[in-house]
């Protein structure tokens, strides 16, 4: 039986493993998703059929709830929201390993308990638990029910590291005594405390790289929670998650020019803070406004447009309806091509997703590298929602906080359009100089608005 | 003693191969690669699932319920989004036409 | 029997690791890598090291010593070499007067 | 105790892995082989600090002989006899492993023996076995001690299948009467056969293939004797030597356009079969033949060279010549390439380590798919003792072994020079219709010799 058991293991250990790696190619990507939910089952049904299920009612239940409210959310989701959806469920995996290892506390599988599975329980207790609470601090910034902007308490480092030692003595006394109950919930009150003052000062904007390190943690409490339990297919799904959840973190930071340690104690992230105001600097340049109609109006002599989408797109929801557009502009033999900037949005390949909800077909999309030396030959850069990523300033100020990223060369198409609701900035605060530029056209209003009026007048010529 | 050294040699190997499988996956992919590892880090209602086995009501076996309920909101949730996302991905079946 | 289980784990993930590891290696490093990892293949010293090491001349020690001495030439012989052609690839120090 | 030693294995088998992963890529290849030189230091320090050396007089004489021999092999060695070095140094792997398991089967380390033990065994002592004598068989065909043709025995695919037959009988029987020192002799007799068979029917020239295949053979001896010992840094390094020797073969497989299927099989190879006979199809065509005066006299005028080499180069040892004619023409303002096909040669990368070893900088050396755009505009296409690599039949003649096989496109150029010292074939046996091309030039002749005298040529004008 043993071996059933532990080969079952190794074989769903292979599946995680091949489905990670085709996750990684947009050919096979769903097969992977497919070849990871295979192992999952695999795993699931050897340990209820070895382990003889004692008591299935609560085990059923606790599936079926668990299934449904998952499949549920899953169904329900709008593409937008993916980004708190993710944190969400990093928190809930964060939290099913500490319970699991706090029941392994209470009754242990194996007498006498060791040295080695105490440590590994406190690290579990201690990851679950901050990658629960993080979570939801990550989770609440982004469904807007805490403030985005980054919250710093007084000698905020300090009491971080304070928490960090508090854990650390938590943990010796533990080892110590590991009969008292109080000392686990001690460490679980800690991790607690410590998941929020961990994320709390970290900017809503720079979310995705948070939820892409506790997923990381997720994963290692899983792979903590394998080592007291000895259990081999825990630790490597763990282990995957946990190394690539980094990795991911690394490739998130790099797109956008900066570095994790920026990000964790950096407090970027003006989110929040849109508007008319604060931009341009102090002298008044002015702008050429424009409406729906005025667009319409020039695109009957173009021949390409490349559309640039951003965040504002995915705010305003108006991925739709711009595909709509650009399929209108197709009929008439416009060459459209979308060019997507690797960070644009708030979490990365967030263009990707939302327009390919929107039946754009992904290979009408073209990362930066491959479109950037198209825009000098284009008529048109239409510009939706976005601002930093095309933002020239990342070129030549040094003191801009996006000096450095590369960005999408929109500046150097014969005509600029911008679709937004005001000359405010992007998520990095920077204003932008190529609003006030004579080739560009600003097109005030919800994004969701103008394309839609852009639409209706193309439709009417 | 011997069986944190196996883990500890099974951790270190699969960490390895994490790191190897994902440098270089385009960003087109990481919303995706998200969530579908989120998933697979739902791995921990093996533990669950062992915890709450048990013919009694002790608390040992409510946490193991509740970690079960907990782990499968990850596992299914994580992996019917992911294959959500992924089955929007497609190529243009007009480009043949549109082109 | 717990013993087979864990080598069998170990093996996987290495294999997987392996795997990995080589694809897209350009021709160029064809050799060296054969060399190279031919001279990793020497870790059996390792074994033989156990196998010679008694305080007797049995069968069983001979045989240690021997597979000691193939290894080690393996070893020594297989990372030398490697070494040696690896040293050979250099950029062209010239290439600013030359091109 | 035991922490330090499976710690200190731990680290070796890590370094085996990153050591790996650096030997993939041409900037950290030799810093990658100093990580694994470290590991196997480690590994065999561990080993002898924990066994505590019970006879250290015959284990010092041991590593002392072993490391000598290797290293004045490694010392003395051309570049071009790297593949029989190589070679033999597989066989020695191979053959270590089989010891060390038999050793193991007459004083087991732990008693009583189990199954799982004995299997494993077996394994060892067969595939170390195959690994030894097809490395010999391997050696001998490129040593010239055997014909390098495929020799085929009568019945020989039977003969194969039969001795595998023997191999699994003679293991059960061992694995039901392991007292018997019967059984494992057989079975090491029968592999040693086996090794014999296997590669014997192979021509020389793909013995380079076979190598990579013997030496994956030889990581998996190591990876079961680490299973017989239960020792995981052994298993480890040995499945990352086979799992990679499995991958190299397959890449040498499809840079030469054929199947491994057809490798170890199919028997081609005639490379014994050189000399003016066997080319040219049925009626005479007429070539122009040359000295290496013409040629110098032709790269008088010339603005752009690029150098194609080939099997016939290393055979010659003319790599050095090349060097100095290669600056010769450098210092009158020619322009120098040197076009590497992934098969030129004999064993993957062969010119470039040759060509290294020469001093050639390594970005002076092109790689096909990077040079093939540029012949068109190219003078002269010098091709030194190469064939196959430039032979255009492989672009049109169906039923030729090379169609389909990617060449260097010399064809272009608008002079082609061949030195080589016949109309013969190369390895393929396919006959070259660009010998008899208007723009070609043959100059016939020992490659060493020919060069030596374009040199001579080139410093008298
Ligand atoms: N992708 C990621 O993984 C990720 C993660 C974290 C941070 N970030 C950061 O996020 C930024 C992304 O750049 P981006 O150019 O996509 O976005 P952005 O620079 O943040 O600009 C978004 C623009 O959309 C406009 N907007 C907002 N709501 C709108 C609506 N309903 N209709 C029309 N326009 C609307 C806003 O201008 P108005 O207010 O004038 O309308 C704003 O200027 C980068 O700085 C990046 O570093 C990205
Ligand atoms: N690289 C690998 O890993 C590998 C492995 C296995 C097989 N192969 C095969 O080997 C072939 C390699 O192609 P290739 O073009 O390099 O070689 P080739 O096609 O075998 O031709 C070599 C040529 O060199 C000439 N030659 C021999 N000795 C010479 C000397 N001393 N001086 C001058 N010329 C001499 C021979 O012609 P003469 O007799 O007229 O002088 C012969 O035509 C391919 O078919 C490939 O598939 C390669």
């Amino acid at each position: 039986m043993i071996y059933l058991e532990q080969f079952t293991y190794l074989l769903a250990s292979a599946l995680f493993i091949i489905g990670l790696k085709y996750l990684g190619s947009a050919k096979t990507a769903r097969k992977g998703n497919q070849y990871a939910m295979i192992a999952m089952a695999l795993a699931i049904v050897i340990t209820l059929v070895i382990s003889g299920v004692a008591g299935p009612l609560q085990i059923i239940v606790g599936m079926v709830v668990g299934g449904l409210i998952g499949g549920i959310v899953a169904k329900r989701i709008e593409m937008t929201e993916m980004p708190q959806m993710v944190a969400l469920f990093n928190g809930f995996g964060g939290v099913a390993s500490t319970l699991v290892a706090y029941s392994e506390y209470l009754e242990p599988t194996t007498t006498p308990v060791t040295l080695d599975v105490n440590i590994t329980l406190i690290l579990s207790l201690f990851i679950g638990t901050v990658t629960l609470t993080g979570s939801l601090i990550a989770f609440a910034k982004l469904q807007g029910i805490l403030p985005g902007r980054p919250i710093v308490l007084p000698l905020h480092q300090i009491l971080n590291l304070l928490l960090m030692i508090a854990v650390v003595i938590f943990g010796i006394m533990y080892i110590v005594e590991p009969g008292l109950p109080l000392w686990p919930l001690l460490i679980i009150a800690v991790a607690a405390v410590f998941g929020v003052t961990f994320v709390i000062p970290i900017g809503g904007a720079d979310m995705p790289v948070v939820i892409a390190l506790l997923n990381s943690y997720s994963g290692l409490a899983a792979s903590a929670t394998g080592f007291v339990l000895s259990n081999n297919v825990l630790i490597i799904a763990g282990a995957l998650v946990g190394a690539s959840g980094l990795i991911l973190t690394q490739l998130m930071c790099d797109a956008m020019n900066r570095s994790l340690f920026n990000v964790l104690f950096g407090a970027v992230g003006t989110d929040d803070s849109t508007g008319e105001s604060g931009t341009g600097g102090g002298e008044q340049k002015s702008v050429t406004r424009y409406t729906a109609e005025d667009a319409a109006i020039i695109m009957d002599g173009v021949q390409s447009v490349i559309i640039v989408p951003g965040y504002g797109l995915a705010v305003a929801q108006a991925q739709h309806v711009l595909h709509e557009m650009s399929e209108l502009l197709q009929a008439r033999g416009i060459d459209v091509k979308y060019a997507i900037h690797p960070v644009a949005g708030r979490m990365p390949g967030h263009m990707n997703v939302l327009l390919a909800e929107a039946n754009v077909p992904y290979d009408a999309l073209y990362e930066m590298d491959d479109i950037n030396d198209e825009f000098q030959n284009t008529d048109v850069a239409l510009i939706i929602g976005a601002n930093d990523v095309v933002n020239p300033s990342a070129r030549t100020k040094k003191d801009s906080p996006l000096y450095g990223m590369p960005i999408l060369n929109v500046d150097y198409a014969r005509t600029v359009m911008f679709v937004k609701r005001s000359l405010g900035a992007g998520f990095a605060g920077e204003a932008n100089p190529l609003f006030f530029d004579d080739k560009t056209m600003m097109i005030f209003g919800d994004a969701k608005a103008v394309v839609t009026g852009l639409v209706k007048a193309l439709k009417e010529e | 003693m011997e069986s944190l050294i196996v883990s500890i040699y099974v951790f270190t190997l699969a960490v390895f191969i994490g790191f190897e499988l994902i440098t270089k996956v385009p960003p087109l992919l990481h919303t995706p690669l998200m969530s579908g590892s989120n998933a697979i880090s739902g791995i921990t209602v093996v533990g669950a699932l062992l915890a709450a086995n048990a013919n009694n009501w002790h608390m040992s076996t409510i946490l193991g319920v509740l970690a079960i309920v907990f782990a499968m909101i990850n596992v299914i949730g994580g992996f019917m989004v992911t294959d959500r996302m992924l089955g929007m991905f497609k190529k243009d079946k007009k480009t043949e036409k549109g082109a």
